[in-house]
This record gives C-alpha cells, sequence and structure tokens, in this order.
C-alpha cells in the first residue's frame, strides 16, 4: 500500500547485515533520524502552516480554523479534522486510487493519535456549547516521499499547531435573545494553541532481528512489519499500531516500545526550542516582508 | 454531500430520539463489579458462541457472538484479481471489507462506508495477512467481508477471531489461526474484552491512563500479527496490556479449536478413505 | 406457405407474424411440380414449421422462392461476403484490426492484400480507410475481411481514400444504391461527376472536383431517405446550382 | 370518458413517432395523451468485458426522468422494462455485444410505464433488432367505487384504489409483465387482465400503422 | 449422470428433475423451503427479525428517528425500507453502491408498505406539523440462495411486530422533543401480507420459492403478495416469458394458503417471544 | 498412552505429544488446526496443506493428516479436509472449461473445473491456436476446433503473464472437446478425433474432439 521501491536480494542481503552491526547504508545508526529541517508559516492563506523535509521526505500542513457547530456528543468543545492529501508527484505509485486509500489510512491514523483528553485543549475550542466552536482542518500535503511518512506527518502537524493563530471572538447578545458572533479585527488579537501535549509519531522498522526508526524507502523494502507510536513530551503514547504484512513476536514489540518511547521522549525538547527560535525569527521576517 | 439516489430517501433531516432523552443515563462506575457481572483487572472475557460454515453461497463462513456483540464473516475467493501487477503473479491478495449494518450501533449508521469502516477494515487486514499463505494463491484474491449485525463492544477484536474461523472454513492454507483480543484501561484498573458502554466511558478528566488496546496474535507461533490502541497509555501500560491480550487469545483457543473440529467433521467433511 | 408469402410481398410485417406451413403446402405439390423450399432471407426465420417474422418492414419476394424483409436500418451487422468500408484502428502481430461499425472490430490479415507475402508486407497505416469483404461473418466468431478475391485479385478492394470524404448513411439507402439499376445512382451520375465507393455497412465514400460540390453531394445523399425521387432530382439540381463557386467566394 | 367493461375500452389519443433522432440506432417518440417518452436503442455494438455474456447480447435499460437524477423508482422501472424486451428480442443472435435502451421523460401525465413499455417496443422495431414478437403496455386504474380506468391520466391515478400495469405479448396476447399498486381483489386483477389484452389489439393495430406510415416511402 | 453432467449443462439437468414433478433438492414443484423465523435478537435496534427460507437469510433491523412531517402530510410519518445485498451474502454482488436487484427490491418493499398500509402512517406522528417518528427499515441479506422478496417481506412484517417506539412527546416550556427511553409501546400493524414467489421453466412448470440457480435458470419469476380475506397487494413479473390466466390462478391459489401458514409461524415466534 | 486427539475430542493438553511424530502411525484420524506442529522434518517430506517453519512441519489447514510411505523413503506427510479441496488450477492440472469466445488466433475459456472440483468463481482461461493439437499444428483452425459454448478438457501449461490469462492446452488425444450443441440447438455425438454430428438433423461440425475415456463420460 505504501509507495515501495524494488530492492533486489544482494542490497536486501547488505542491509541487513549492515543494519545488524548497527550500520545503516547512510551511516546512521538504528535510533537516529536523517537530517531534518522545519519550516513555520509557510502557506500564506491559512491560519497555521508548516513545512518538514525529512531526509527526502518532505511534508507540507496547512491548518485552516473555521467556526462550526459542535458535535451533539460532546457540545462544549470544539474538534479537529484530518485530510492527508497524497499528490501524485510525491511518488507515481499514488496516482489515481493508491494515494486515495493511503491518504484514507493515514488521516484515520491521524484521528486515533488525537483520540484523547489531553493532545490538544478542545474544550478552549468552545465558542459557546452546543452552537459554535473552533473546527481546526488540518491538512497534509506530501510532496516527497522517501520513507517514514507518519514521523515527518506527526511532526509537520505539532510546527503547524504551534504556528495556528485563532482569531478571538466576542460574544454578543441582541435584542431579541439571538446571539452574534464578532470577530476580532486585530490580526494579533488571536488565541494560540498550546501544542506542549502534541504527541509525535515514531515509526520503528523491524529489519532482522533489529528495529530501526526512520526508515528509508530502501530499508523499508527489507522490513516485515513496523510498529507505530506515538509518544507525548512526558513519554505517554496516544496510539500504537502494527502495520505491514508480516507479524512480531511479543519480546520484540516490547523492545520496540521501549524505544520507541525513549526516541519520541526525546524528540519534543528539541522540536519545541526550535519553534520557538522560528517563531521571534518569522516575526522580523514577517515584517519586513508585509506592511511593515 | 450529493443525494444518494440508489436508496430509498426519507427525509432530509431525522435525529435519534436519544439526544432527546430527559435525564442522561448513568456512566459506568470505574470501581466495583462491571455491569455483566464480570470482575475488572482479570481476563475475564465474555461467553463466545461460535459457528462455522453457515453461509451457503460463501467459501468459508463463520459467526461470533460475545455478549451482545454479533459479528458475520464471509470467505470468497480465490477469485481472479481483476487488475494484476507484477506481485499478483507471485502472490494472492487479501482484501477485507468490514461493515456496520445501520442498526447495529445506538445511533442509526449510514448504509456508505465510512471512515472508521474503512479504518476498521485496514486493520482486519493488516492482522489476517500474516497468517495466510498467499503465495499458494498466485494470480487470485481472497476476499473477507465482515458485517457487524450488532456493535457491543471490541469489535475488532471479534472480528478477527471471526475472520480467521471463516478462511479455515474455507480451507485457505494458513499459517495460523488469528485470535483477537481488546482491553480497555482507566487509571490503574482495566477491563477484558469491553463492552461499548464500557469502550465510551471516558472516565474522570484528570486521568491519564486511559485508552483501548486490540491485539491479534497467533497462538501457535507466539506473534502478534495485529497490534492497535489509542488513548493515553504509558508504556508500561502498554506492555502489561499486551500481555493481558496475549492471555485473553489464548483462553479463547479451545473454543476455537471445538469449533473449527466440528466444522471439518461435519459430513460434507468425512475423513478421507484411508 | 409460398402462396401465403406471395400475397404479402410488397405489404408491411411486423416481428410476431408467422406463416404457418400447413396442409396447403401438401396440394401446391401437385400443382406445381417443384419443391416447396422456401429460403429466408434476412428478417424471416423458420422455426420448427413455421416461418417467423422478425424484423419490421416490407415483405420482398425473388424468384422463385426467395423472401426477405426490406428494413431501414442504421446499425450494420456483418454477413458473410458483404463488401464494406472499413477503417484500420491498430496493428497487433500479422493482423490489423479493421472498424466497420459493428458490435467487434474485423480482422484482416496483412496476407489478405493483392501480392502481399511474409517479406512484402503491404503498406497500411492505422487510420486508413480500406474497402474490403468478409470472408468470415458468423455470430459465433471475430469477423474477418480479405483485400482478394477467390482467385487473389484484389478486385477493386484495398485501401484508398485520398482526398475524399467519407460518410454515413442508412443501411437501406446503401441498398437502393448498390441495387443493379439504382436511380439514385444514375440520378447522381447526371448532377455531376463523381467518384463513390459505397460499402454495404452503411459508409460511403466520395470524391469530385472541389471540395463544395463533394459536400453537397454528400448532404443530398444523406437526406434521400426522406426524399421522393422528384424531390430529390430538383433539390439536388437547385443545390449545385445555387452555390455556384462564386457565391462561395464572395 | 374513459368506458368500462370489456366490450368497448377508450385509450387516449396515441401518436408515435420512429427513427426521429439521428445519432441512436433506433429512436420513437411515443404519445398517450399528455404523457409523452423519447426512446433511443444502440446497438449491436461493443460489449464491455465485463458485461460480456457468451451466448447472448447485454441489454442495458436507463431511464431518465423529467427533471433530477433517476432513482430507486426509475430503477425499478428500468428492470420491468428490461426483463419485457429481453423476453421479446432474440438476444442470442447477437451474442457478446451490447444493446442500450435510454428513454427520457418528456411528459407525464400517467400511465407512464405503459408508455415506456410501447416506446421501447418501437424503438426496438426501428432499429431492426431481431424479435420473436412484440409487446405493449397498458395501464388500468381501479376508482373507488370499482370502476376501471384503461390508460388514465395522472389525476385519475391520484384518486384511484389501485393501478395495475401490464405488459401484453402479440404472438398469445398474454401477460408478459405486471406492476401493481394498492390492493385489489382476484376478480378484479382478472377483469383488469381481460381489459389489457382487449387494450392490446388496438394498440397493436395501431404498431402496425405507424410502421406501414413509416415505410410509405419504400412500398 | 454426476455433478459433472450439472457443469455442462445446468438447465438441462434441472429439467430432468422437473420432468419428474420434482427438484434437485429434493421439493416437488409447489413446495416452499424450511422457513424460521427469529424475532428480536438485535437489542440495539428498535424492532428486528431474522429469516431463513431455506438457505437464504435476511435480517431487519428497525430504527426509530424523530424529524419533522412533509408540509404536503404534515400528520404522517415516514416508512423508510431499503434492502441490502452486500458482497457477503453472494460472490455476485460487489462492494458499493446497490445495484439493481437491491434497488428494484427496496422499491418493491416500499410499495408494498404503501399499498397494503401495513401501518398507518398517522400513528407515527407525534405533534401534527412538528413532530413525527420516521420508521428506518433496513433489511440485510446474509446468504443470497434466491427469493429474496419472501424472506424480506417476512423479515418486514416480523420485525415491525415487534418495534417498541419511546415515549415522545413537545414539551410545552422548551418546545423541544423529549423522549423516555424506558416508556415504549408497540406499533399498531394492521394487514399482514405474505409474498410468494414463483418461477417458470420452459414457457409452462412452474416452481414456488426458488432457488438462486433456479432463478437464473428460469424465463420468468413472479410473486403474488397476499393479505387476509384473499386481497391481493402485489402481483408483481419484471418481465420474462409471458404467463397464462390459469398459471396465474395456480400462482394465486397458492400464495393465499402460504399467507396464512406464514401469519400462523409469526403469530407463534411473536408470542414465544412475549411470553419469555 | 494412546493420547491424541481423535475427531470431535477437544481437549487441549496433548499439545506436547504431537510434537514428536511418533503417535501419528495409528490408524485413528487426528484433527490439526493451521498453525500446529506436525513433525520434524526430518521424519517426513512435505505433502499438501502443510508448511515448514524452523526445522518442523506445521498443518496448514484444519484438517486430517495422512502419512503416505512409500519404499525405504520417508514418509510424506499432508493435512487433507475431507472433500478434496482444490482452490486453484495449477500447471499441469485437467481442467474443464467452457468456450466463451473464439477468434482466428486463439479461444477464451472459462475454467469451470479443476480436476473433479467444481470451481465457484470461473478462472479465465486461454488455448491458443498453436496448443489445440500436437500434430500439423500450423494448419490448426480455431473455428473448426471450437465453438462459444462448447465443454472443453485441457490442461493447464502456465499461468500466463500479468496481462493474459491462464494458458491451456488440448494437445493431447484425451483432450478437446466433449460436449457441444449443434446450430439446431442438440448434443451431438462424436464420429472421429475431428468431427461431431447433430442426432436431429444428421449434420457434421468440425471439432478438435477429446477421445472419450471411461472416466470422463460422465463429464
Amino acid at each position: 500500500m505504501m509507495a515501495a521501491v524494488e530492492v533486489s536480494e544482494a542490497e536486501k542481503v547488505y542491509i541487513l547485515h549492515g543494519i545488524r552491526d548497527d550500520l545503516r547504508v547512510d551511516g546512521r545508526g538504528c535510533e537516529d533520524y536523517r537530517h531534518m529541517e522545519i519550516e513555520t508559516d509557510v502557506v500564506s492563506n491559512t491560519d497555521g502552516s508548516a513545512k518538514v523535509t525529512l531526509g527526502h521526505t518532505v511534508v507540507l500542513v496547512g491548518i485552516k480554523t473555521e467556526i462550526g457547530k459542535p458535535r451533539p456528543m460532546v457540545p462544549n468543545e470544539g474538534y479537529l479534522e484530518f485530510f492527508v492529501d497524497c499528490s501524485a508527484n510525491a511518488t507515481p505509485e499514488f496516482e489515481g486510487r493508491g494515494g486515495e486509500e493511503l491518504g484514507t489510512e493515514l488521516s484515520n491514523t491521524l484521528y486515533r493519535v488525537f483520540n484523547n483528553k489531553h493532545s490538544i485543549d478542545l474544550k478552549r475550542l468552545c465558542i459557546s456549547p452546543g452552537e459554535h466552536c473552533w473546527v481546526l482542518y488540518v491538512d497534509v500535503l506530501l510532496l516527497q516521499c522517501d520513507g517514514n511518512l507518519y514521523d515527518a506527518m506527526s511532526i509537520a502537524i505539532k510546527a503547524a499547531l504551534f504556528n495556528t493563530k485563532i482569531p478571538k471572538v466576542f460574544i454578543s447578545s441582541d435584542d431579541e435573545g439571538g446571539k452574534d458572533i464578532e470577530l476580532s479585527d486585530d490580526p494579533y488579537d488571536c488565541m494560540r494553541l498550546n501544542v506542549e501535549n502534541v504527541p509525535c509519531i515514531v515509526t520503528l522498522c523491524k529489519v532482522g532481528h533489529r528495529h530501526i526508526v526512520d526508515a528509508t524507502l530502501q530499508e523499508k523494502a527489507c522490513s516485515v512489519a513496523s510498529l507505530i507510536m506515538s509518544v507525548t513530551h512526558k513519554g505517554t503514547v496516544t496510539c500504537t499500531r502494527k502495520v505491514g504484512g508480516g507479524s512480531l513476536d511479543p519480546e520484540s514489540i516490547f523492545e520496540m516500545t521501549e524505544a520507541g518511547k525513549r526516541v519520541g521522549k526525546a524528540l519534543h525538547a528539541p522540536l519545541m526550542k526550535l519553534l520557538e527560535q522560528e517563531e521571534s525569527l518569522g516575526k522580523k521576517q514577517q515584517k519586513v516582508g508585509f506592511f511593515g | 454531500m450529493p443525494t444518494d439516489t440508489k436508496r430509498v430517501r426519507g427525509p432530509d433531516v431525522s435525529q435519534s430520539p436519544s439526544l432527546f432523552v430527559c435525564q442522561p443515563a448513568d456512566g459506568v462506575s470505574p470501581q466495583g463489579p462491571r455491569a455483566d457481572g464480570r470482575r475488572r483487572d482479570q481476563v475475564d472475557v465474555r461467553p463466545v458462541f461460535v459457528r462455522c460454515g453457515l453461509v451457503s453461497q460463501a467459501k468459508g463462513s463463520a459467526y461470533i457472538e460475545a455478549g451482545n456483540t454479533k459479528l458475520m464473516c464471509c470467505v470468497y475467493g480465490p477469485r481472479e484479481t481483476e487488475r494484476k501487477d507484477e506481485t499478483d503473479m507471485k502472490c494472492g491478495r487479501l482484501t477485507t471489507d468490514m461493515r456496520f449494518a445501520p442498526f447495529s450501533c445506538p445511533e442509526r449508521g449510514s448504509w456508505i462506508q465510512g471512515s472508521q469502516e474503512k479504518d476498521f477494515s485496514t486493520m482486519l487486514q493488516e492482522s489476517l495477512q500474516p497468517a495466510v499463505c498467499l503465495h499458494k494463491y498466485p494470480r487470485s484474491q481472497i476476499e473477507v467481508n465482515m458485517m457487524v449485525l450488532e456493535n457491543s463492544g471490541s469489535v475488532l477484536a471479534h472480528a478477527i477471531t471471526c475472520a480467521s474461523l471463516a478462511l479455515a472454513d474455507a480451507g485457505i492454507e494458513m499459517y495460523d489461526l488469528v485470535l483477537g483480543c481488546s482491553l480497555r484501561q482507566n487509571g490503574a484498573s482495566y477491563v477484558a474484552d469491553p463492552t461499548s458502554a464500557e469502550e465510551n466511558d471516558r472516565g474522570p478528566d484528570q486521568s491519564r491512563n486511559q485508552g483501548s488496546l486490540t491485539v491479534a496474535f497467533l497462538p501457535s507461533l507466539n506473534q502478534i500479527s495485529g497490534l492497535q490502541s489509542d488513548g493515553e497509555m504509558s508504556e508500561d501500560t502498554l506492555t502489561a496490556g499486551v500481555r493481558t491480550c496475549i492471555e485473553g487469545c489464548y483462553k479463547l483457543y479451545p473454543l476455537v479449536q471445538q469449533v473449527l473440529s466440528r466444522c471439518v467433521s461435519r459430513a460434507a467433511c468425512a475423513p478421507p478413505p484411508r | 406457405m409460398i402462396s401465403a408469402l406471395k400475397d404479402k410481398v410488397g405489404q408491411i410485417l411486423v416481428p410476431g407474424d408467422e406463416f404457418c406451413c400447413g396442409a396447403e403446402d401438401t396440394i401446391s405439390l401437385t400443382a406445381h411440380v417443384q419443391p416447396e423450399k422456401v429460403v429466408c432471407g434476412p428478417g424471416l426465420m423458420r422455426s420448427a414449421d413455421r416461418l417467423q417474422v422478425c424484423k419490421s418492414g416490407v415483405l420482398r419476394h425473388k424468384e422463385p422462392n426467395m423472401f426477405w424483409m426490406d428494413s431501414q436500418q442504421k446499425r450494420y451487422v456483418p454477413t458473410k461476403g458483404d463488401a464494406v468500408i472499413g477503417i484500420v484502428t491498430s496493428k497487433s502481430g500479422d493482423i490489423f484490426k479493421v472498424d466497420v461499425g459493428g458490435s467487434e472490430q474485423a480482422s484482416l490479415s496483412y496476407l489478405a492484400f493483392e501480392g502481399a507475402t511474409k517479406r512484402n508486407r503491404p503498406n497500411v497505416q492505422v487510420g486508413d480507410l480500406v474497402f474490403a469483404h468478409f470472408i468470415v461473418a458468423n455470430k459465433d466468431m471475430e469477423p474477418e475481411l480479405a483485400c482478394i478475391d477467390g482467385s487473389g485479385r484484389a478486385n477493386g478492394m484495398g485501401i484508398f481514400g485520398e482526398g475524399g470524404l467519407l460518410f454515413t448513411v442508412s443501411l437501406g439507402l446503401v441498398r437502393r444504391l448498390l441495387a443493379p439499376h439504382s436511380e439514385i445512382r444514375s440520378d447522381l451520375q447526371q448532377l455531376v461527376p463523381c467518384e463513390l465507393l459505397v460499402g454495404i455497412n452503411g459508409r460511403v465514400w466520395l470524391k469530385s472536383s472541389s471540395t463544395q460540390r463533394t459536400l453537397i453531394i454528400a448532404n443530398l445523399l444523406q437526406c434521400c431517405d426522406t426524399m421522393t425521387a422528384p424531390q430529390r432530382r430538383t433539390g439536388g439540381r437547385s443545390a449545385l446550382i445555387d452555390c455556384p463557386s462564386q457565391r462561395w467566394r464572395m | 370518458m374513459e368506458v368500462c367493461g370489456i366490450s368497448n375500452v377508450t385509450l387516449r389519443d396515441f401518436s408515435c413517432e420512429q427513427s426521429l433522432l439521428s445519432r441512436p440506432d433506433g429512436s420513437s417518440s411515443f404519445m398517450q395523451g399528455d404523457t409523452s417518452v423519447l426512446a433511443g436503442v444502440y446497438g449491436p455494438a461493443e460489449v464491455k468485458v465485463s458485461k460480456e455474456i457468451y451466448d447472448r447480447a447485454t441489454l442495458e435499460v436507463l431511464i431518465q426522468p423529467k427533471v433530477g437524477l433517476p432513482s430507486v423508482k426509475e430503477r425499478s422501472q428500468e428492470q420491468n422494462v428490461r426483463e419485457t424486451c429481453e423476453a421479446s428480442l432474440l438476444l442470442s443472435l447477437h451474442p457478446r455485444s451490447s444493446l442500450t435502451l435510454v428513454l427520457q421523460v418528456l411528459h407525464d401525465d400517467g400511465s407512464l410505464l405503459s408508455c415506456f413499455l410501447n416506446a421501447a417496443c418501437m424503438a426496438l422495431m426501428d432499429a431492426g433488432l431481431p424479435m420473436s414478437c412484440l409487446f405493449c403496455g397498458v395501464t388500468c386504474a381501479i376508482a373507488v367505487d370499482g370502476e376501471i380506468i384503461t390508460d388514465p391520466t395522472a389525476a385519475q391515478e391520484k384518486e384511484c384504489r389501485a393501478l395495475l400495469t401490464f405488459a401484453i405479448d402479440s404472438k398469445k396476447c398474454r401477460v408478459m409483465m405486471s406492476s401493481t399498486k394498492g390492493s385489489f381483489s382476484v376478480q378484479e386483477l382478472q377483469q383488469c387482465i381481460a381489459i389489457s389484452q382487449k387494450a392490446s389489439e388496438k394498440i397493436f393495430q395501431f404498431y402496425r400503422d405507424s410502421v406501414q406510415r413509416r415505410y410509405s416511402k419504400n412500398l | 449422470m454426476a455433478a459433472g453432467f450439472k457443469t455442462a449443462d445446468l438447465l438441462e439437468y434441472y429439467r430432468r428433475f422437473l420432468k419428474e414433478n420434482c427438484r434437485p433438492d429434493g421439493r416437488v414443484l409447489l413446495e416452499f423451503r424450511p422457513t424460521t423465523l427469529n424475532i428480536g435478537s438485535i437489542s440495539t435496534a428498535d424492532g428486528s427479525a431474522l429469516v431463513k427460507v431455506g438457505n437464504t437469510t435476511i435480517i431487519c433491523g428497525i430504527k426509530a428517528e424523530l424529524a419533522t412531517p412533509t408540509v404536503e402530510a404534515p400528520g404522517k410519518g415516514y416508512i423508510v425500507p431499503n434492502v441490502d445485498l452486500p458482497p457477503l451474502c453472494s460472490s455476485r454482488f460487489r462492494p458499493g453502491p446497490p445495484g439493481e436487484p437491491a434497488q428494484a427490491c427496496s422499491q418493491f418493499i416500499a410499495d408494498l408498505i404503501e399499498s397494503s398500509e401495513i401501518i398507518q402512517t398517522d400513528d407515527l406522528c407525534v405533534e401534527r406539523g412538528k413532530l413525527c417518528w420516521v420508521l428506518y427499515c433496513d433489511l440485510m441479506c446474509l446468504d443470497y440462495d434466491g427469493n429474496l422478496r419472501d424472506a424480506c417481506v417476512i423479515a418486514l412484517l416480523a420485525a415491525l411486530k415487534n418495534t417498541q417506539l419511546p415515549e415522545a412527546v413537545i414539551s410545552t416550556e422548551t418546545h423541544l422533543p423529549v423522549v423516555d427511553l424506558e416508556k415504549r409501546h408497540g406499533l399498531k400493524v394492521c394487514k399482514h401480507p405474505v409474498a410468494s414467489s414463483f418461477c417458470i421453466f420452459d414457457e409452462s412448470t412452474l416452481i414456488v420459492d426458488p432457488t438462486d440457480e433456479e432463478e437464473n435458470l428460469s424465463t420468468a419469476r413472479i410473486t403474488v403478495v397476499t393479505e387476509e380475506g384473499d386481497r391481493l397487494c402485489a402481483v408483481h413479473k419484471p418481465g420474462g416469458m409471458s404467463l397464462s390466466g390459469q398459471k396465474l390462478q395456480e400462482c394465486i391459489n397458492r400464495a393465499t394458503v402460504r399467507q396464512k401458514e406464514i401469519q400462523k409461524l409469526t403469530d407463534k415466534v411473536l408470542s414465544s417471544v412475549k411470553t419469555s | 498412552m494412546q493420547q491424541a486427539r481423535r475427531a470431535g475430542d477437544h481437549t487441549n493438553m496433548v499439545f506436547h505429544f504431537l510434537l514428536h511424530g511418533h503417535i501419528m502411525h495409528t490408524t485413528s484420524w487426528f484433527l490439526f488446526f493451521p498453525g500446529e506442529k506436525l513433525c520434524s522434518a526430518e521424519d517426513c517430506v512435505l505433502g499438501t496443506g502443510v508448511y515448514l517453519r524452523h526445522g518442523y512441519i506445521h498443518s496448514s489447514l484444519a484438517g486430517y493428516v495422512v502419512r503416505k510411505s512409500e519404499g525405504k523413503e520417508l514418509p510424506m506427510i499432508s493435512v487433507v479436509r475431507g472433500t478434496e479441496l482444490q482452490l486453484l488450477p495449477d500447471v499441469g492440472a485437467i481442467v474443464t472449461c467452457k468456450v466463451t469466445s473464439i477468434n482466428p488466433r486463439f479461444a477464451k475459456v472459462h475454467i469451470l473445473k479443476v480436476g473433479s472440483t467444481s470451481l465457484k468463481d470461473h478462472f479465465k482461461g486461454t488455448i491458443r491456436k498453436e496448443d489445440v493439437r500436437a500434430t500439423e499444428k500450423d494448419k490448426v483452425e480455431i473455428y473448426k476446433s471450437f465453438r462459444p459454448g462448447d465443454i472443453v478438457l485441457a490442461k493447464v501449461m502456465s499461468l500466463g503473464n500479468v496481462e493474459s490469462s491462464y494458458l491451456l492446452t488440448t494437445a493431447e488425444n484425451e483432450l478437446g472437446v466433449v460436449v457441444a450443441h449443434s446450430e439446431s440447438g442438440a448434443v451431438m455425438v462424436p464420429i472421429s478425433w475431428s468431427e461431431m454430428q447433430c442426432p436431429l438433423t444428421y449434420a457434421k461440425e468440425l471439432r478438435k474432439v477429446a477421445r472419450v475415456q471411461a472416466k470422463h463420460l460422465e463429464a
């Protein structure tokens, strides 16, 4: 289902032996990520956006905020909607139904990753219970695909959520008891989201008897199964999922969850630091770029 | 949304009566015994009723009932794959389609397959595929069709068990049977094989250890073919949960074998001549 | 039966009309010394002891005992021996696929051209027009065309179509055009000299001295189904006179 | 206006034209009073591999309502028309090919299903497809007082207690298709069938006259 | 003449049986398959029934929801029947929206509800012009072995008789609906229509309750729906070979007997559900 | 120590005995489920319904164990279901198929049966002109060998490639047409290896006729 590359038997043996000795084709260790670049505020007509480049994988996330009606079962919360678009430019396999299927699979996983009370404080997105709330439309666009889509996507989402500015609203009652919603005119008068608890996904690929993080497409072709884990900065796990056509024995699952927690937990601090840096830079840039 | 022209249409808007109930039903209490009398923090799964080979048209079929959860699975094929590529020449395909009957949940569902059903279909596929000897079925596909007749919790876990029985009934070669078990963690305590009320119980807000877990397990080979969790759990809880689910699967194994042996020794499958 | 049939010649019949081979036939044996064997043409079918009409139209008769339904129909159904105009749609291996307007593309072997051998292949391109006749046409088989007759001669068949116009008319009109002493054809020849190739599959290819003339004749032919003979003649003349080349140049 | 009783069957004014469309291989328009249907037939043409039948032609019927998209009701009418056509067409003469019949509603003023059938039959004949017999559609309405009205208008349909539509074949004058609404007694059913059979004679004569008109230039 | 001959010429195989007035599954021509009924097995539905006619299995679940009545009929509720033939029930059906057989059957059921007035839609009105019930009657086939319609009608009737609607009123204070899920009442099912389907082989042989194979080989299908008091509420013949009046009468006679049998069966199962 | 499970005996405790092949030579029927270990790979060779994993043979079906020993070699171990379950046409298998369409180059067929097992889903196959018969291959004409609707016995040559379907051959005396209908619809009688005759009209038609064998008379 996922974009795949053809890898010859000889290449497979080479990759397998390397990983056995903690040496990957590109020189990394088993738990090392590739070089990663993060940019925020990259799409102008969104309320928050980010672009993440991880090796040759490039993911763009745009977040649009809109006022909607709360879900009947949770009238005092807003909600998130995910949509993943697998652009046919990223890899030819995304053309037609292949991309569509992968897109729904990825967005379904995102719903699970955020299906808990702490990732995002949904109550803050409520404007008036039962009537109005903010809906965050998270659109993910895969621009280029070289493995490890899940991790790159989750980091980009966290960065974009960090970057998201939700306009302040005022509720005024008119004479007849009806309610009016007014948006603040001041672009700086906006609400920001606390993204501290937003999890990042770590994908662990079982290759031979070991597991690796941030697998390239070649490495993925040598693996029978992977484990996807979304981990918060505190090390709690909000979603796990086994993907791929193979099975794993319980002991290696336990090893993988342990490694996933460790790697995932460690991702957050540098990421937040980077985002805050970017934010302070971004403001200066913005002043130059726009009306000043 | 475009109007559905292929079904008899009702009014444009209709609402479930449960939205207008005067007093909300009591939540599930996180302590004490469970509503159906089972014990907490024990691998106390519901009694299961299973039958194979009920559907005359299918190659293999299975029906499972756990508490009020009712599932029917049919296996068709191997049949010729319509659009083939190179890998299909070496290896067959396993396709899964899981659907909820419109009346299977407390709220009426739509006929059109939603993203949740697609998600379940994918997870079912990922849990079953490692167990099926697909290389024995080149150029063809094996279709697993699952229908949830009533959802009373742990649907995915029972769907996995049900589908593997249907595959075995169809005589599809498999490396092992696949058994499924679910668990719901709520703070420090957990319930195995949760009902839908227990699944939807969101518990006290401050709790950081709250989530659901489903494991698909190959009992003879001691392999996990499917793992899926959501909510928030510490890594220790997750690991403990996986172990509990494996235990739950082993509890199911004798019954599953019993059902299969009855199905194999049915008149149609009499022992071969010596 | 023959007498019953003969009574109806020239009349309209519709599907479901039947003729019974009853006692009448045995009597007719004494009257005529001939075997009473009716030959069914298109639109007539024999089932057990009955002759059944399966298409609406006019019953026609040809001596001694051939009957058929003359019906107007647009869709062509291949019949063995028919000479048709086809369009080459693809080449695959040793054969060309040719669209003749039927439900299935016909095949045409590259050896079925005059003088063609395995070395000396005919120069045929996709999109070419070909005039050929059916050597196989059967509901169970893929129809097969050839551009040579039994003795290996082209006999007017082969690739053609430089600079002419191909258009479609009703199958009834084509049959009228191809009839031994076709009125329409002779009318046309009197009006304007032109090259005319008629495929029984409803396709007509036409070439005359100018594009305008070609178009006028084509339009005229396409209208023939709904015009009487005098209408046709006057219409044709006025169209050709009314549209001299100067008027177009103005 | 319409008279009940088997001795005298009244139908609204019928009119029909064949070969009026240039693109389809056969076409017809059929009017019963103000109810009007346009029919087009395509084929025998190339068939999709998935729909190919090795020993006969594949017939598809598409009904287009006057406005909007076809719904479940049209789908059920399509089935009625298709299976009626299949029984009268000699489909085995064109194996592995496709026939498509498109029926467009121009105006519905009652007895629509019978008008579909009549338009279909004329169009199939016009396309020159081999048929073993003709068929026609007759609609009967049973009014609240038990009176049987043939070829009812939309207003009469609305007021009636039951509505029955039959397709009658030209060879044996028997019921090929039946579609009913409302409840009725066995006797009423048989009366309606008898009336429809009587009406079919008129319709078949009308068919013959229409074909005669069409071929008048070739006679 | 074993299974091999059957593959080679299925129709001829059937003809040999029919000539002897019996069918390959051992039935005589006008014999129905064993019919079993199970009522109220789905607790998430407001009413449900599972029917087996031979192998053919239909489950009907009824869900009641609240809606505003139409302007044309402010005092009436809605009944929305839909038949689904999921790929699960036979290899003939592919995933995706319902195909012609399912749609035609849905329309048939919808027509039947209207024709026979099983339920007075007035009974579904909560408050005129403001609030009414919608009964979504979803019929799903779990095993498709012919004669879908008969099974659907039995399942629908039984599920309707099993349906318990919660009590609903419009609150005089808030003008919003108030529902009490604990207090429920049954529906008034006025009529008991029963469908009987037949197939015709080779113009003359009439068989009842056809299997999937028999339906495919036959030259015509016909469904007769009868009610108490020998009234007919549908004679549905979608086309196919024409039928003589005498054969039609045979169908009606058999259908009348069947109606009584099924009504008895439904009542028996219903009373056993109530007592238990 | 006859602790092994018989059919219908469901205790789970005998697992460990089954790990060693020594109790399986008894005459009882042992039921196995997918995944269960049968014996070491050193004790038996693999038959059907089994697979090899880490030096042990496991069952891949729910069925009965059969051990066949011929001569001194290791016995062959298989797990079988009571009814023969041939799900796919294998290379070398004899299949019964129905001809769906023909052209001068090949005949397309639907595979209905593999050996004696009827397939629920039909697989597509192709008999190319050069595979119709063993001798005088270049003189073969498909039209003189098969017609749509014929029932043909053939052998699977290969699984074909991505575009094509199963490749079949009838180039053996026992293979070819076994059932064919004449133009008038009657089942024809074979009169030679290349001709069949209609019992009604006595018309002869050309076919690649299969030599009738006792075991195929049923087919």
